[in-house]
């Protein structure tokens, strides 16, 4: 079939079957469940997993069909937030490193969107530093049982399946007594707890584990090799993430250039400038973005300079926030509805931080552009060839 | 020019960090803050009354302790720093308004804590302007003052302080030019007192942390990204610290002084203030961004502090005439 | 909108560097600085005859290759980088402005390398004004030409380029009101892609000494209080390079996006060039403030650059015009 | 003796015998002569060494008359920058350190200014970690023969003596194979060089050491003992400069606040409130020193403080010349006396980075503050243990 009869056949369907409403972030269970519906309308129509196996239930199609589908539903919002997780991350790391066996049970439900994922890595001890991480998976009869806490889990309150990361191992160096888990989100034991962050409102959960019984067969990779099959699905995470990083998400942005230059006093030579320092370092981050686009197109690999774009991202979110709400004076601060004429500034300055601290924080950014892109030499390391029993934990601080 | 505490003012110090440290830690501060009124009454009733709080810049035969703005700068510094909710500083607003435009009637009231106070610094907005009893307001040359009146509670950013929309007016209780315009440089010394005692308690939030914290099996504080951060966080310290208390002690000692030393407070301070903040809760890294965490009261306090008599580029362009650019 | 150099720019790109590290490395640049012309002749007639750069974007009907501001801008970026000393960029002013002004007499002789040529930038200052065969000047929508003339050499800041004071007139030799303020853009677009290979080398310098410098017993890149720097220069870097190809794609391809990249290219790249070359500077400690040592010669033209075009300010200001703020 | 009297005495002195003519920096031959002469008077008339122990040619006074004399003195400049190294560092630390004999033989030529010194610690492979140094010391008949390179070395062109830190031991970790010597820099194999910083001046040497004896009796403190010995000086020295650390030198200067208010266009908002920044910048580091001074007066000794205050100096200092610069724009470039209108903009962008590498780099300064401020754990360390001749050298380097 012809590329351009294929993006005529994506967009009729889409125009037939997208919904008409936005849909933002976690819908409550009404919107879980529409957006099942709309998801096993979209695999039956064979626009789920466009470049996956055949063999498990992908249509075995080439980046050129993924991305003529991808342009054409940009110009739509699909309600596909819930498997995000599972479709660029959770599902890539099973058709990498998973058994035929797992493949064949999870990977089309994955798809058709009857089971939503969720990926279990971070914890309160464990941030920047995954590998460090607590969660104790012991062996038991035909199995293993996981008992610890996880964090930073979106979409976990929906979630049927989780990709987890646990320690299986406490007498070796850390990286190496690390196994990844398939857990069943529904088993006794698992318990979800929204996590409020400092907008006041829930986009994350934490996840305990007390006694949670998890079968042999659900084994990721190989005992121990857990690490290495982390870094492949955080490689689809960045994959994922970086290829959505952009101006994306300026336009309705009231802290952006293009709502600023209408809301403030261009009239007063100082905010004018100001207001041309962010467009000066929007424009410059545009630029370097677009540029790293046609390399990719052009098939040179961004690699680590994607962890520039990441790190600029963070410092000009929080530079716009701060600057609208600094130049808009005492009215930034009131929430909209409320007889503050505040708009969303202070909205934008409580969710400023978010970019800084996921996907990796500003320092995090650095090293990685320091190590990989600049290769300058790493800082010496003392948790390379030390048991992970005997290593130093966060004193005095829940871990 | 006095830089340095004295023996007393470190006492005084001493006496209010105590105070709350004991009765208005931060696990308080979140209750109080989510409660009905916004503040612990129990609190403000041994504030005003065992320390005198209320009273300590009313002159004396107002029934205050005629303290100085030195004072008033070592206890708002503390106030700052334990994020205590409620009209602490509203009150201290009005009692500098009426104390330099000279007012008799409302001050005693202020003085022995009966009387909750707030001014109106923007149109119609006030801090804590639904429990005060009083909304002074200033007309020209003249300060009125309303009991009762409309109040509008404002969702705001910050949790921790409350601000509505009043209803300016009410009678004429004094009038002073000269009064006023003194008061408006010592709003801009207060707040600035305050906005370190943020920019303090943030920056030992984060050093406290990189000393427990461990990444990579290392202590983050012992990673030069985070040292030289919190070093370069320090010398915004030691630079604010060194203009809040040389603003105070012109408005003490040296009147030609303090409209400049004013609005460098403002200029400077606000915005280390809001950068330390900042840094702060980015430094603690995922846990900063919590609800749970406390980082983000002191980032959104020192924002709303940042803005809160006005853009911030109102200070600056107040030096630039003063300086005569 | 193309910002991906193709293979003949990659080629050019090899072919520049590839010369330029073999007959001007910086030992060359300064014996170069220190000789009386301030240049090394032999280089210019390689790089004029063997690489035909005189000629570049000179018209074929004037004897040059008739390449665009996108390969202009490659091999500039490389003169920046490798600190080429002598007229370059000068006599590359120069065609800019004749050719978008229409002139047919002066071209050949730039395009074959035997006219060395200025344009008078601000007031009666020129780049290489001393040792400049022909001195070009804008005077209203007229571009006049004096060979001769009173020409005074400045001892400047930049060691590795030469300024005089020059006396403006002459002969006019094109007129058009339009290609001379698309040449006032092109100077913009020009200096920028230099600056941009000054940027470059500057960070290549220090990340190059931060992998062989040891202090404690450990290479200083491997300190995050370097590391994390060069990764901030890094991004500069970044940013640098994609605004410098859009300025020069448009310079080629989008006439009306000209103005505006060509501002901001000055707006931001200027800056970038300076604050790396300073902290290229700074983190080599103090190696880095000795003459022997080549920071300092990367310091100095990133200053010079930054203000060759007039103050920044004025790019910010032509921005704020152009988005209509 | 009332120390209003002794002020007055020091007033009446300082104006009856203080040269009328301006000495900045190192001198030539004929300064040299003059400022030796000055001190000669200078001391005679006891106003050299103050505080310095009366058994070895001070006048065992307080720092009361120090403070005193230091006030009036600050009224004239005095000839007395070749000998700051040698009252500032080298003399204090033999009293501190020196032998009986040592402190008989070169305390009181160094008060009389008879007898210039220079310190000699720094190497070019040894910065920041100077511990690092790599001049040999080798023991023979009679004394030690001294080989290697020293660098950054004030004065040392007119120095008759100079305290030398060397290694005289390779097997043992780094710290603990150093010796402090007196050297005479006219003995055969001293070669001095002068040292061309970015400015194109000379304010600095290179010593190079071919052979050179010192006898026995020229050890100060104890063999191997030189890092504990280096510290003590490294303390006078931190004390000699944090005590001149201000807004000296910024009345004529062309870069700072009251210069710039003249010279740029305040007619321009946005210009105005550049300086507005620079003004603020100023004021905050100014009112930051006045603490400190009043602190100290107080008793409260700033300790490592003082590095915040040096590395805030740093930082002005190249944002006012960068801002200077840039507000004058082409014009900045051009040295004056050549037709440019530049006045001392090229120069001061030139000094600007001087600050920021002399006296510790900004990096080290911020290490102190974090470390002995605000007490946060050290970096791990690898050569503290390690045998010297093991360790990592910069590598492609001289050193």
């Amino acid at each position: 079939m012809d590329l351009e009869d294929y993006r005529q056949r994506a967009r009729a369907w889409l125009e037939a079957n997208a919904p008409g409403d936005r849909a933002e972030g976690t819908p409550d269970e009404n919107g879980v469940a529409a957006a099942k519906a709309f998801m096993a309308k979209l695999y039956d129509a064979g626009y789920s997993g466009i470049t996956w196996p055949q063999r498990w239930g992908g249509q075995g199609l080439t980046q050129a069909e993924e991305r003529a589908f991808a342009a054409e539903a940009a110009r739509f919002t699909l309600p596909t937030y819930v498997f995000s997780i599972g479709l660029g991350m959770c599902g890539p790391t099973l058709v990498d490193l998973g058994t035929d066996e797992q493949r064949g049970r999870f990977i089309r439900p994955l798809l058709r969107g009857e089971e939503i994922w969720c990926q279990l890595f971070s914890e309160p001890g464990a941030g920047s530093d995954v590998a460090a991480l607590q969660t104790r998976a012991t062996a038991t009869d035909g199995g293993w049982v996981v008992d610890g806490q996880k964090v930073w889990t979106s979409v976990a309150q929906h979630a049927d399946r989780g990709l987890l990361l646990a320690r299986t191992d406490v007498e070796v160096p850390k990286h190496k007594g690390l196994t990844m888990f398939v857990v069943d989100m529904h088993a006794p034991g698992v318990t979800v707890r929204p996590l409020r962050d400092m907008t006041g409102r829930a986009h994350f959960n934490e996840i305990f584990f007390d006694g949670v019984h998890i079968p042999a067969e659900n084994v990721v990779g190989r005992v121990g090799d857990g690490w290495s099959c982390a870094v492949t699905t955080l490689l689809h995470e960045r994959l994922s993430i970086s290829s959505g990083v952009g101006m994306g998400g300026q336009k309705d942005n009231p802290v952006a250039f293009e709502a600023l230059r209408t809301s403030v006093d261009t009239g007063d030579p100082v905010v004018r400038d100001q207001l041309v320092e962010l467009y000066v370092r929007s424009r410059a981050l545009a630029l370097f973005n677009q540029r790293l686009a046609q390399e990719t197109k052009a098939g040179i690999f961004p690699g680590a300079r994607g962890s520039a774009a990441k790190l600029l991202l963070a410092e000009l979110t929080m530079f716009q926030a701060d600057l609208a709400t600094s130049l808009a004076g005492p009215e930034a601060v009131a929430y909209p509805g409320e007889g503050g004429a505040g708009g969303g500034l202070a909205n934008a300055i409580s969710l400023a931080p978010a970019m800084a601290l996921g996907g990796g924080t500003n320092e995090i950014m650095r090293n990685i552009v320091g190590e990989r892109v600049l290769n300058l030499p790493p800082e010496p390391r003392t948790d390379k060839n030390v048991p992970f029993k005997d290593l130093k934990t966060s004193g005095g601080l829940p871990s | 020019m006095k830089l340095v505490l004295t023996t007393e003012q470190q006492e005084l110090r001493q006496a209010v960090r105590g105070f709350l440290a004991a009765a208005s830690p931060l696990p308080a501060v979140r209750a109080a803050m989510e409660s009905d009124g916004g503040h612990d009454p129990d609190v403000y009733r041994r504030l005003n009354g065992e320390l005198g709080l209320s009273g300590l810049i009313v002159p004396e035969e107002h029934g205050g302790s005629g303290a100085g703005y030195a004072e008033l700068a070592v206890v708002l510094e503390e106030t700052g720093a334990a994020l205590l909710p409620g009209p602490f500083l509203a009150t201290t607003l009005a009692a500098i308004l009426l104390r330099e435009a000279g007012d008799k009637e409302l001050l005693p009231g202020i003085a022995d804590g009966s009387t909750v106070a707030t001014v109106v610094l923007d149109g119609n907005r006030a801090l804590n302007g639904a429990e005060a009893d009083v909304v002074l307001s200033i007309d020209g040359d003249r300060v009125r003052a309303l009991r009762g009146g409309e109040r509008t509670p404002l969702t705001t950013l910050d949790p921790t302080r409350r601000q509505a929309l009043v209803e300016p007016g009410g009678d004429v209780v004094a009038a002073s030019a000269e009064g006023i315009a003194r008061a408006r440089d010592l709003f801009a010394v207060a707040v600035a007192a305050e906005q370190l005692g943020v920019l303090r308690a943030s920056l030992e939030a984060i050093v406290a942390y990189g000393k427990v914290r461990v990444a990579f099996n290392r202590f983050i504080g012992s990673y030069q990204g985070v040292k030289h951060r919190l070093a370069d966080m320090h010398c915004k310290l030691e630079q604010a610290e060194s203009i809040v208390r040389h603003a105070a002690w012109a408005a003490d000692e040296a009147p030609d002084e303090l409209a400049g030393a004013a609005a460098l407070a403002q200029a400077y301070v606000g915005r280390a203030c809001f950068e330390v903040a900042r840094d702060s809760l980015l430094l603690h890294g995922g846990i900063g961004f919590t609800w749970e965490h406390d980082a983000h009261l002191f980032y959104k306090r020192a924002k709303a502090d940042e803005v809160l008599l006005g853009p911030p580029r109102i200070h600056r362009a107040r030096l630039a005439d003063l300086l005569e650019l």
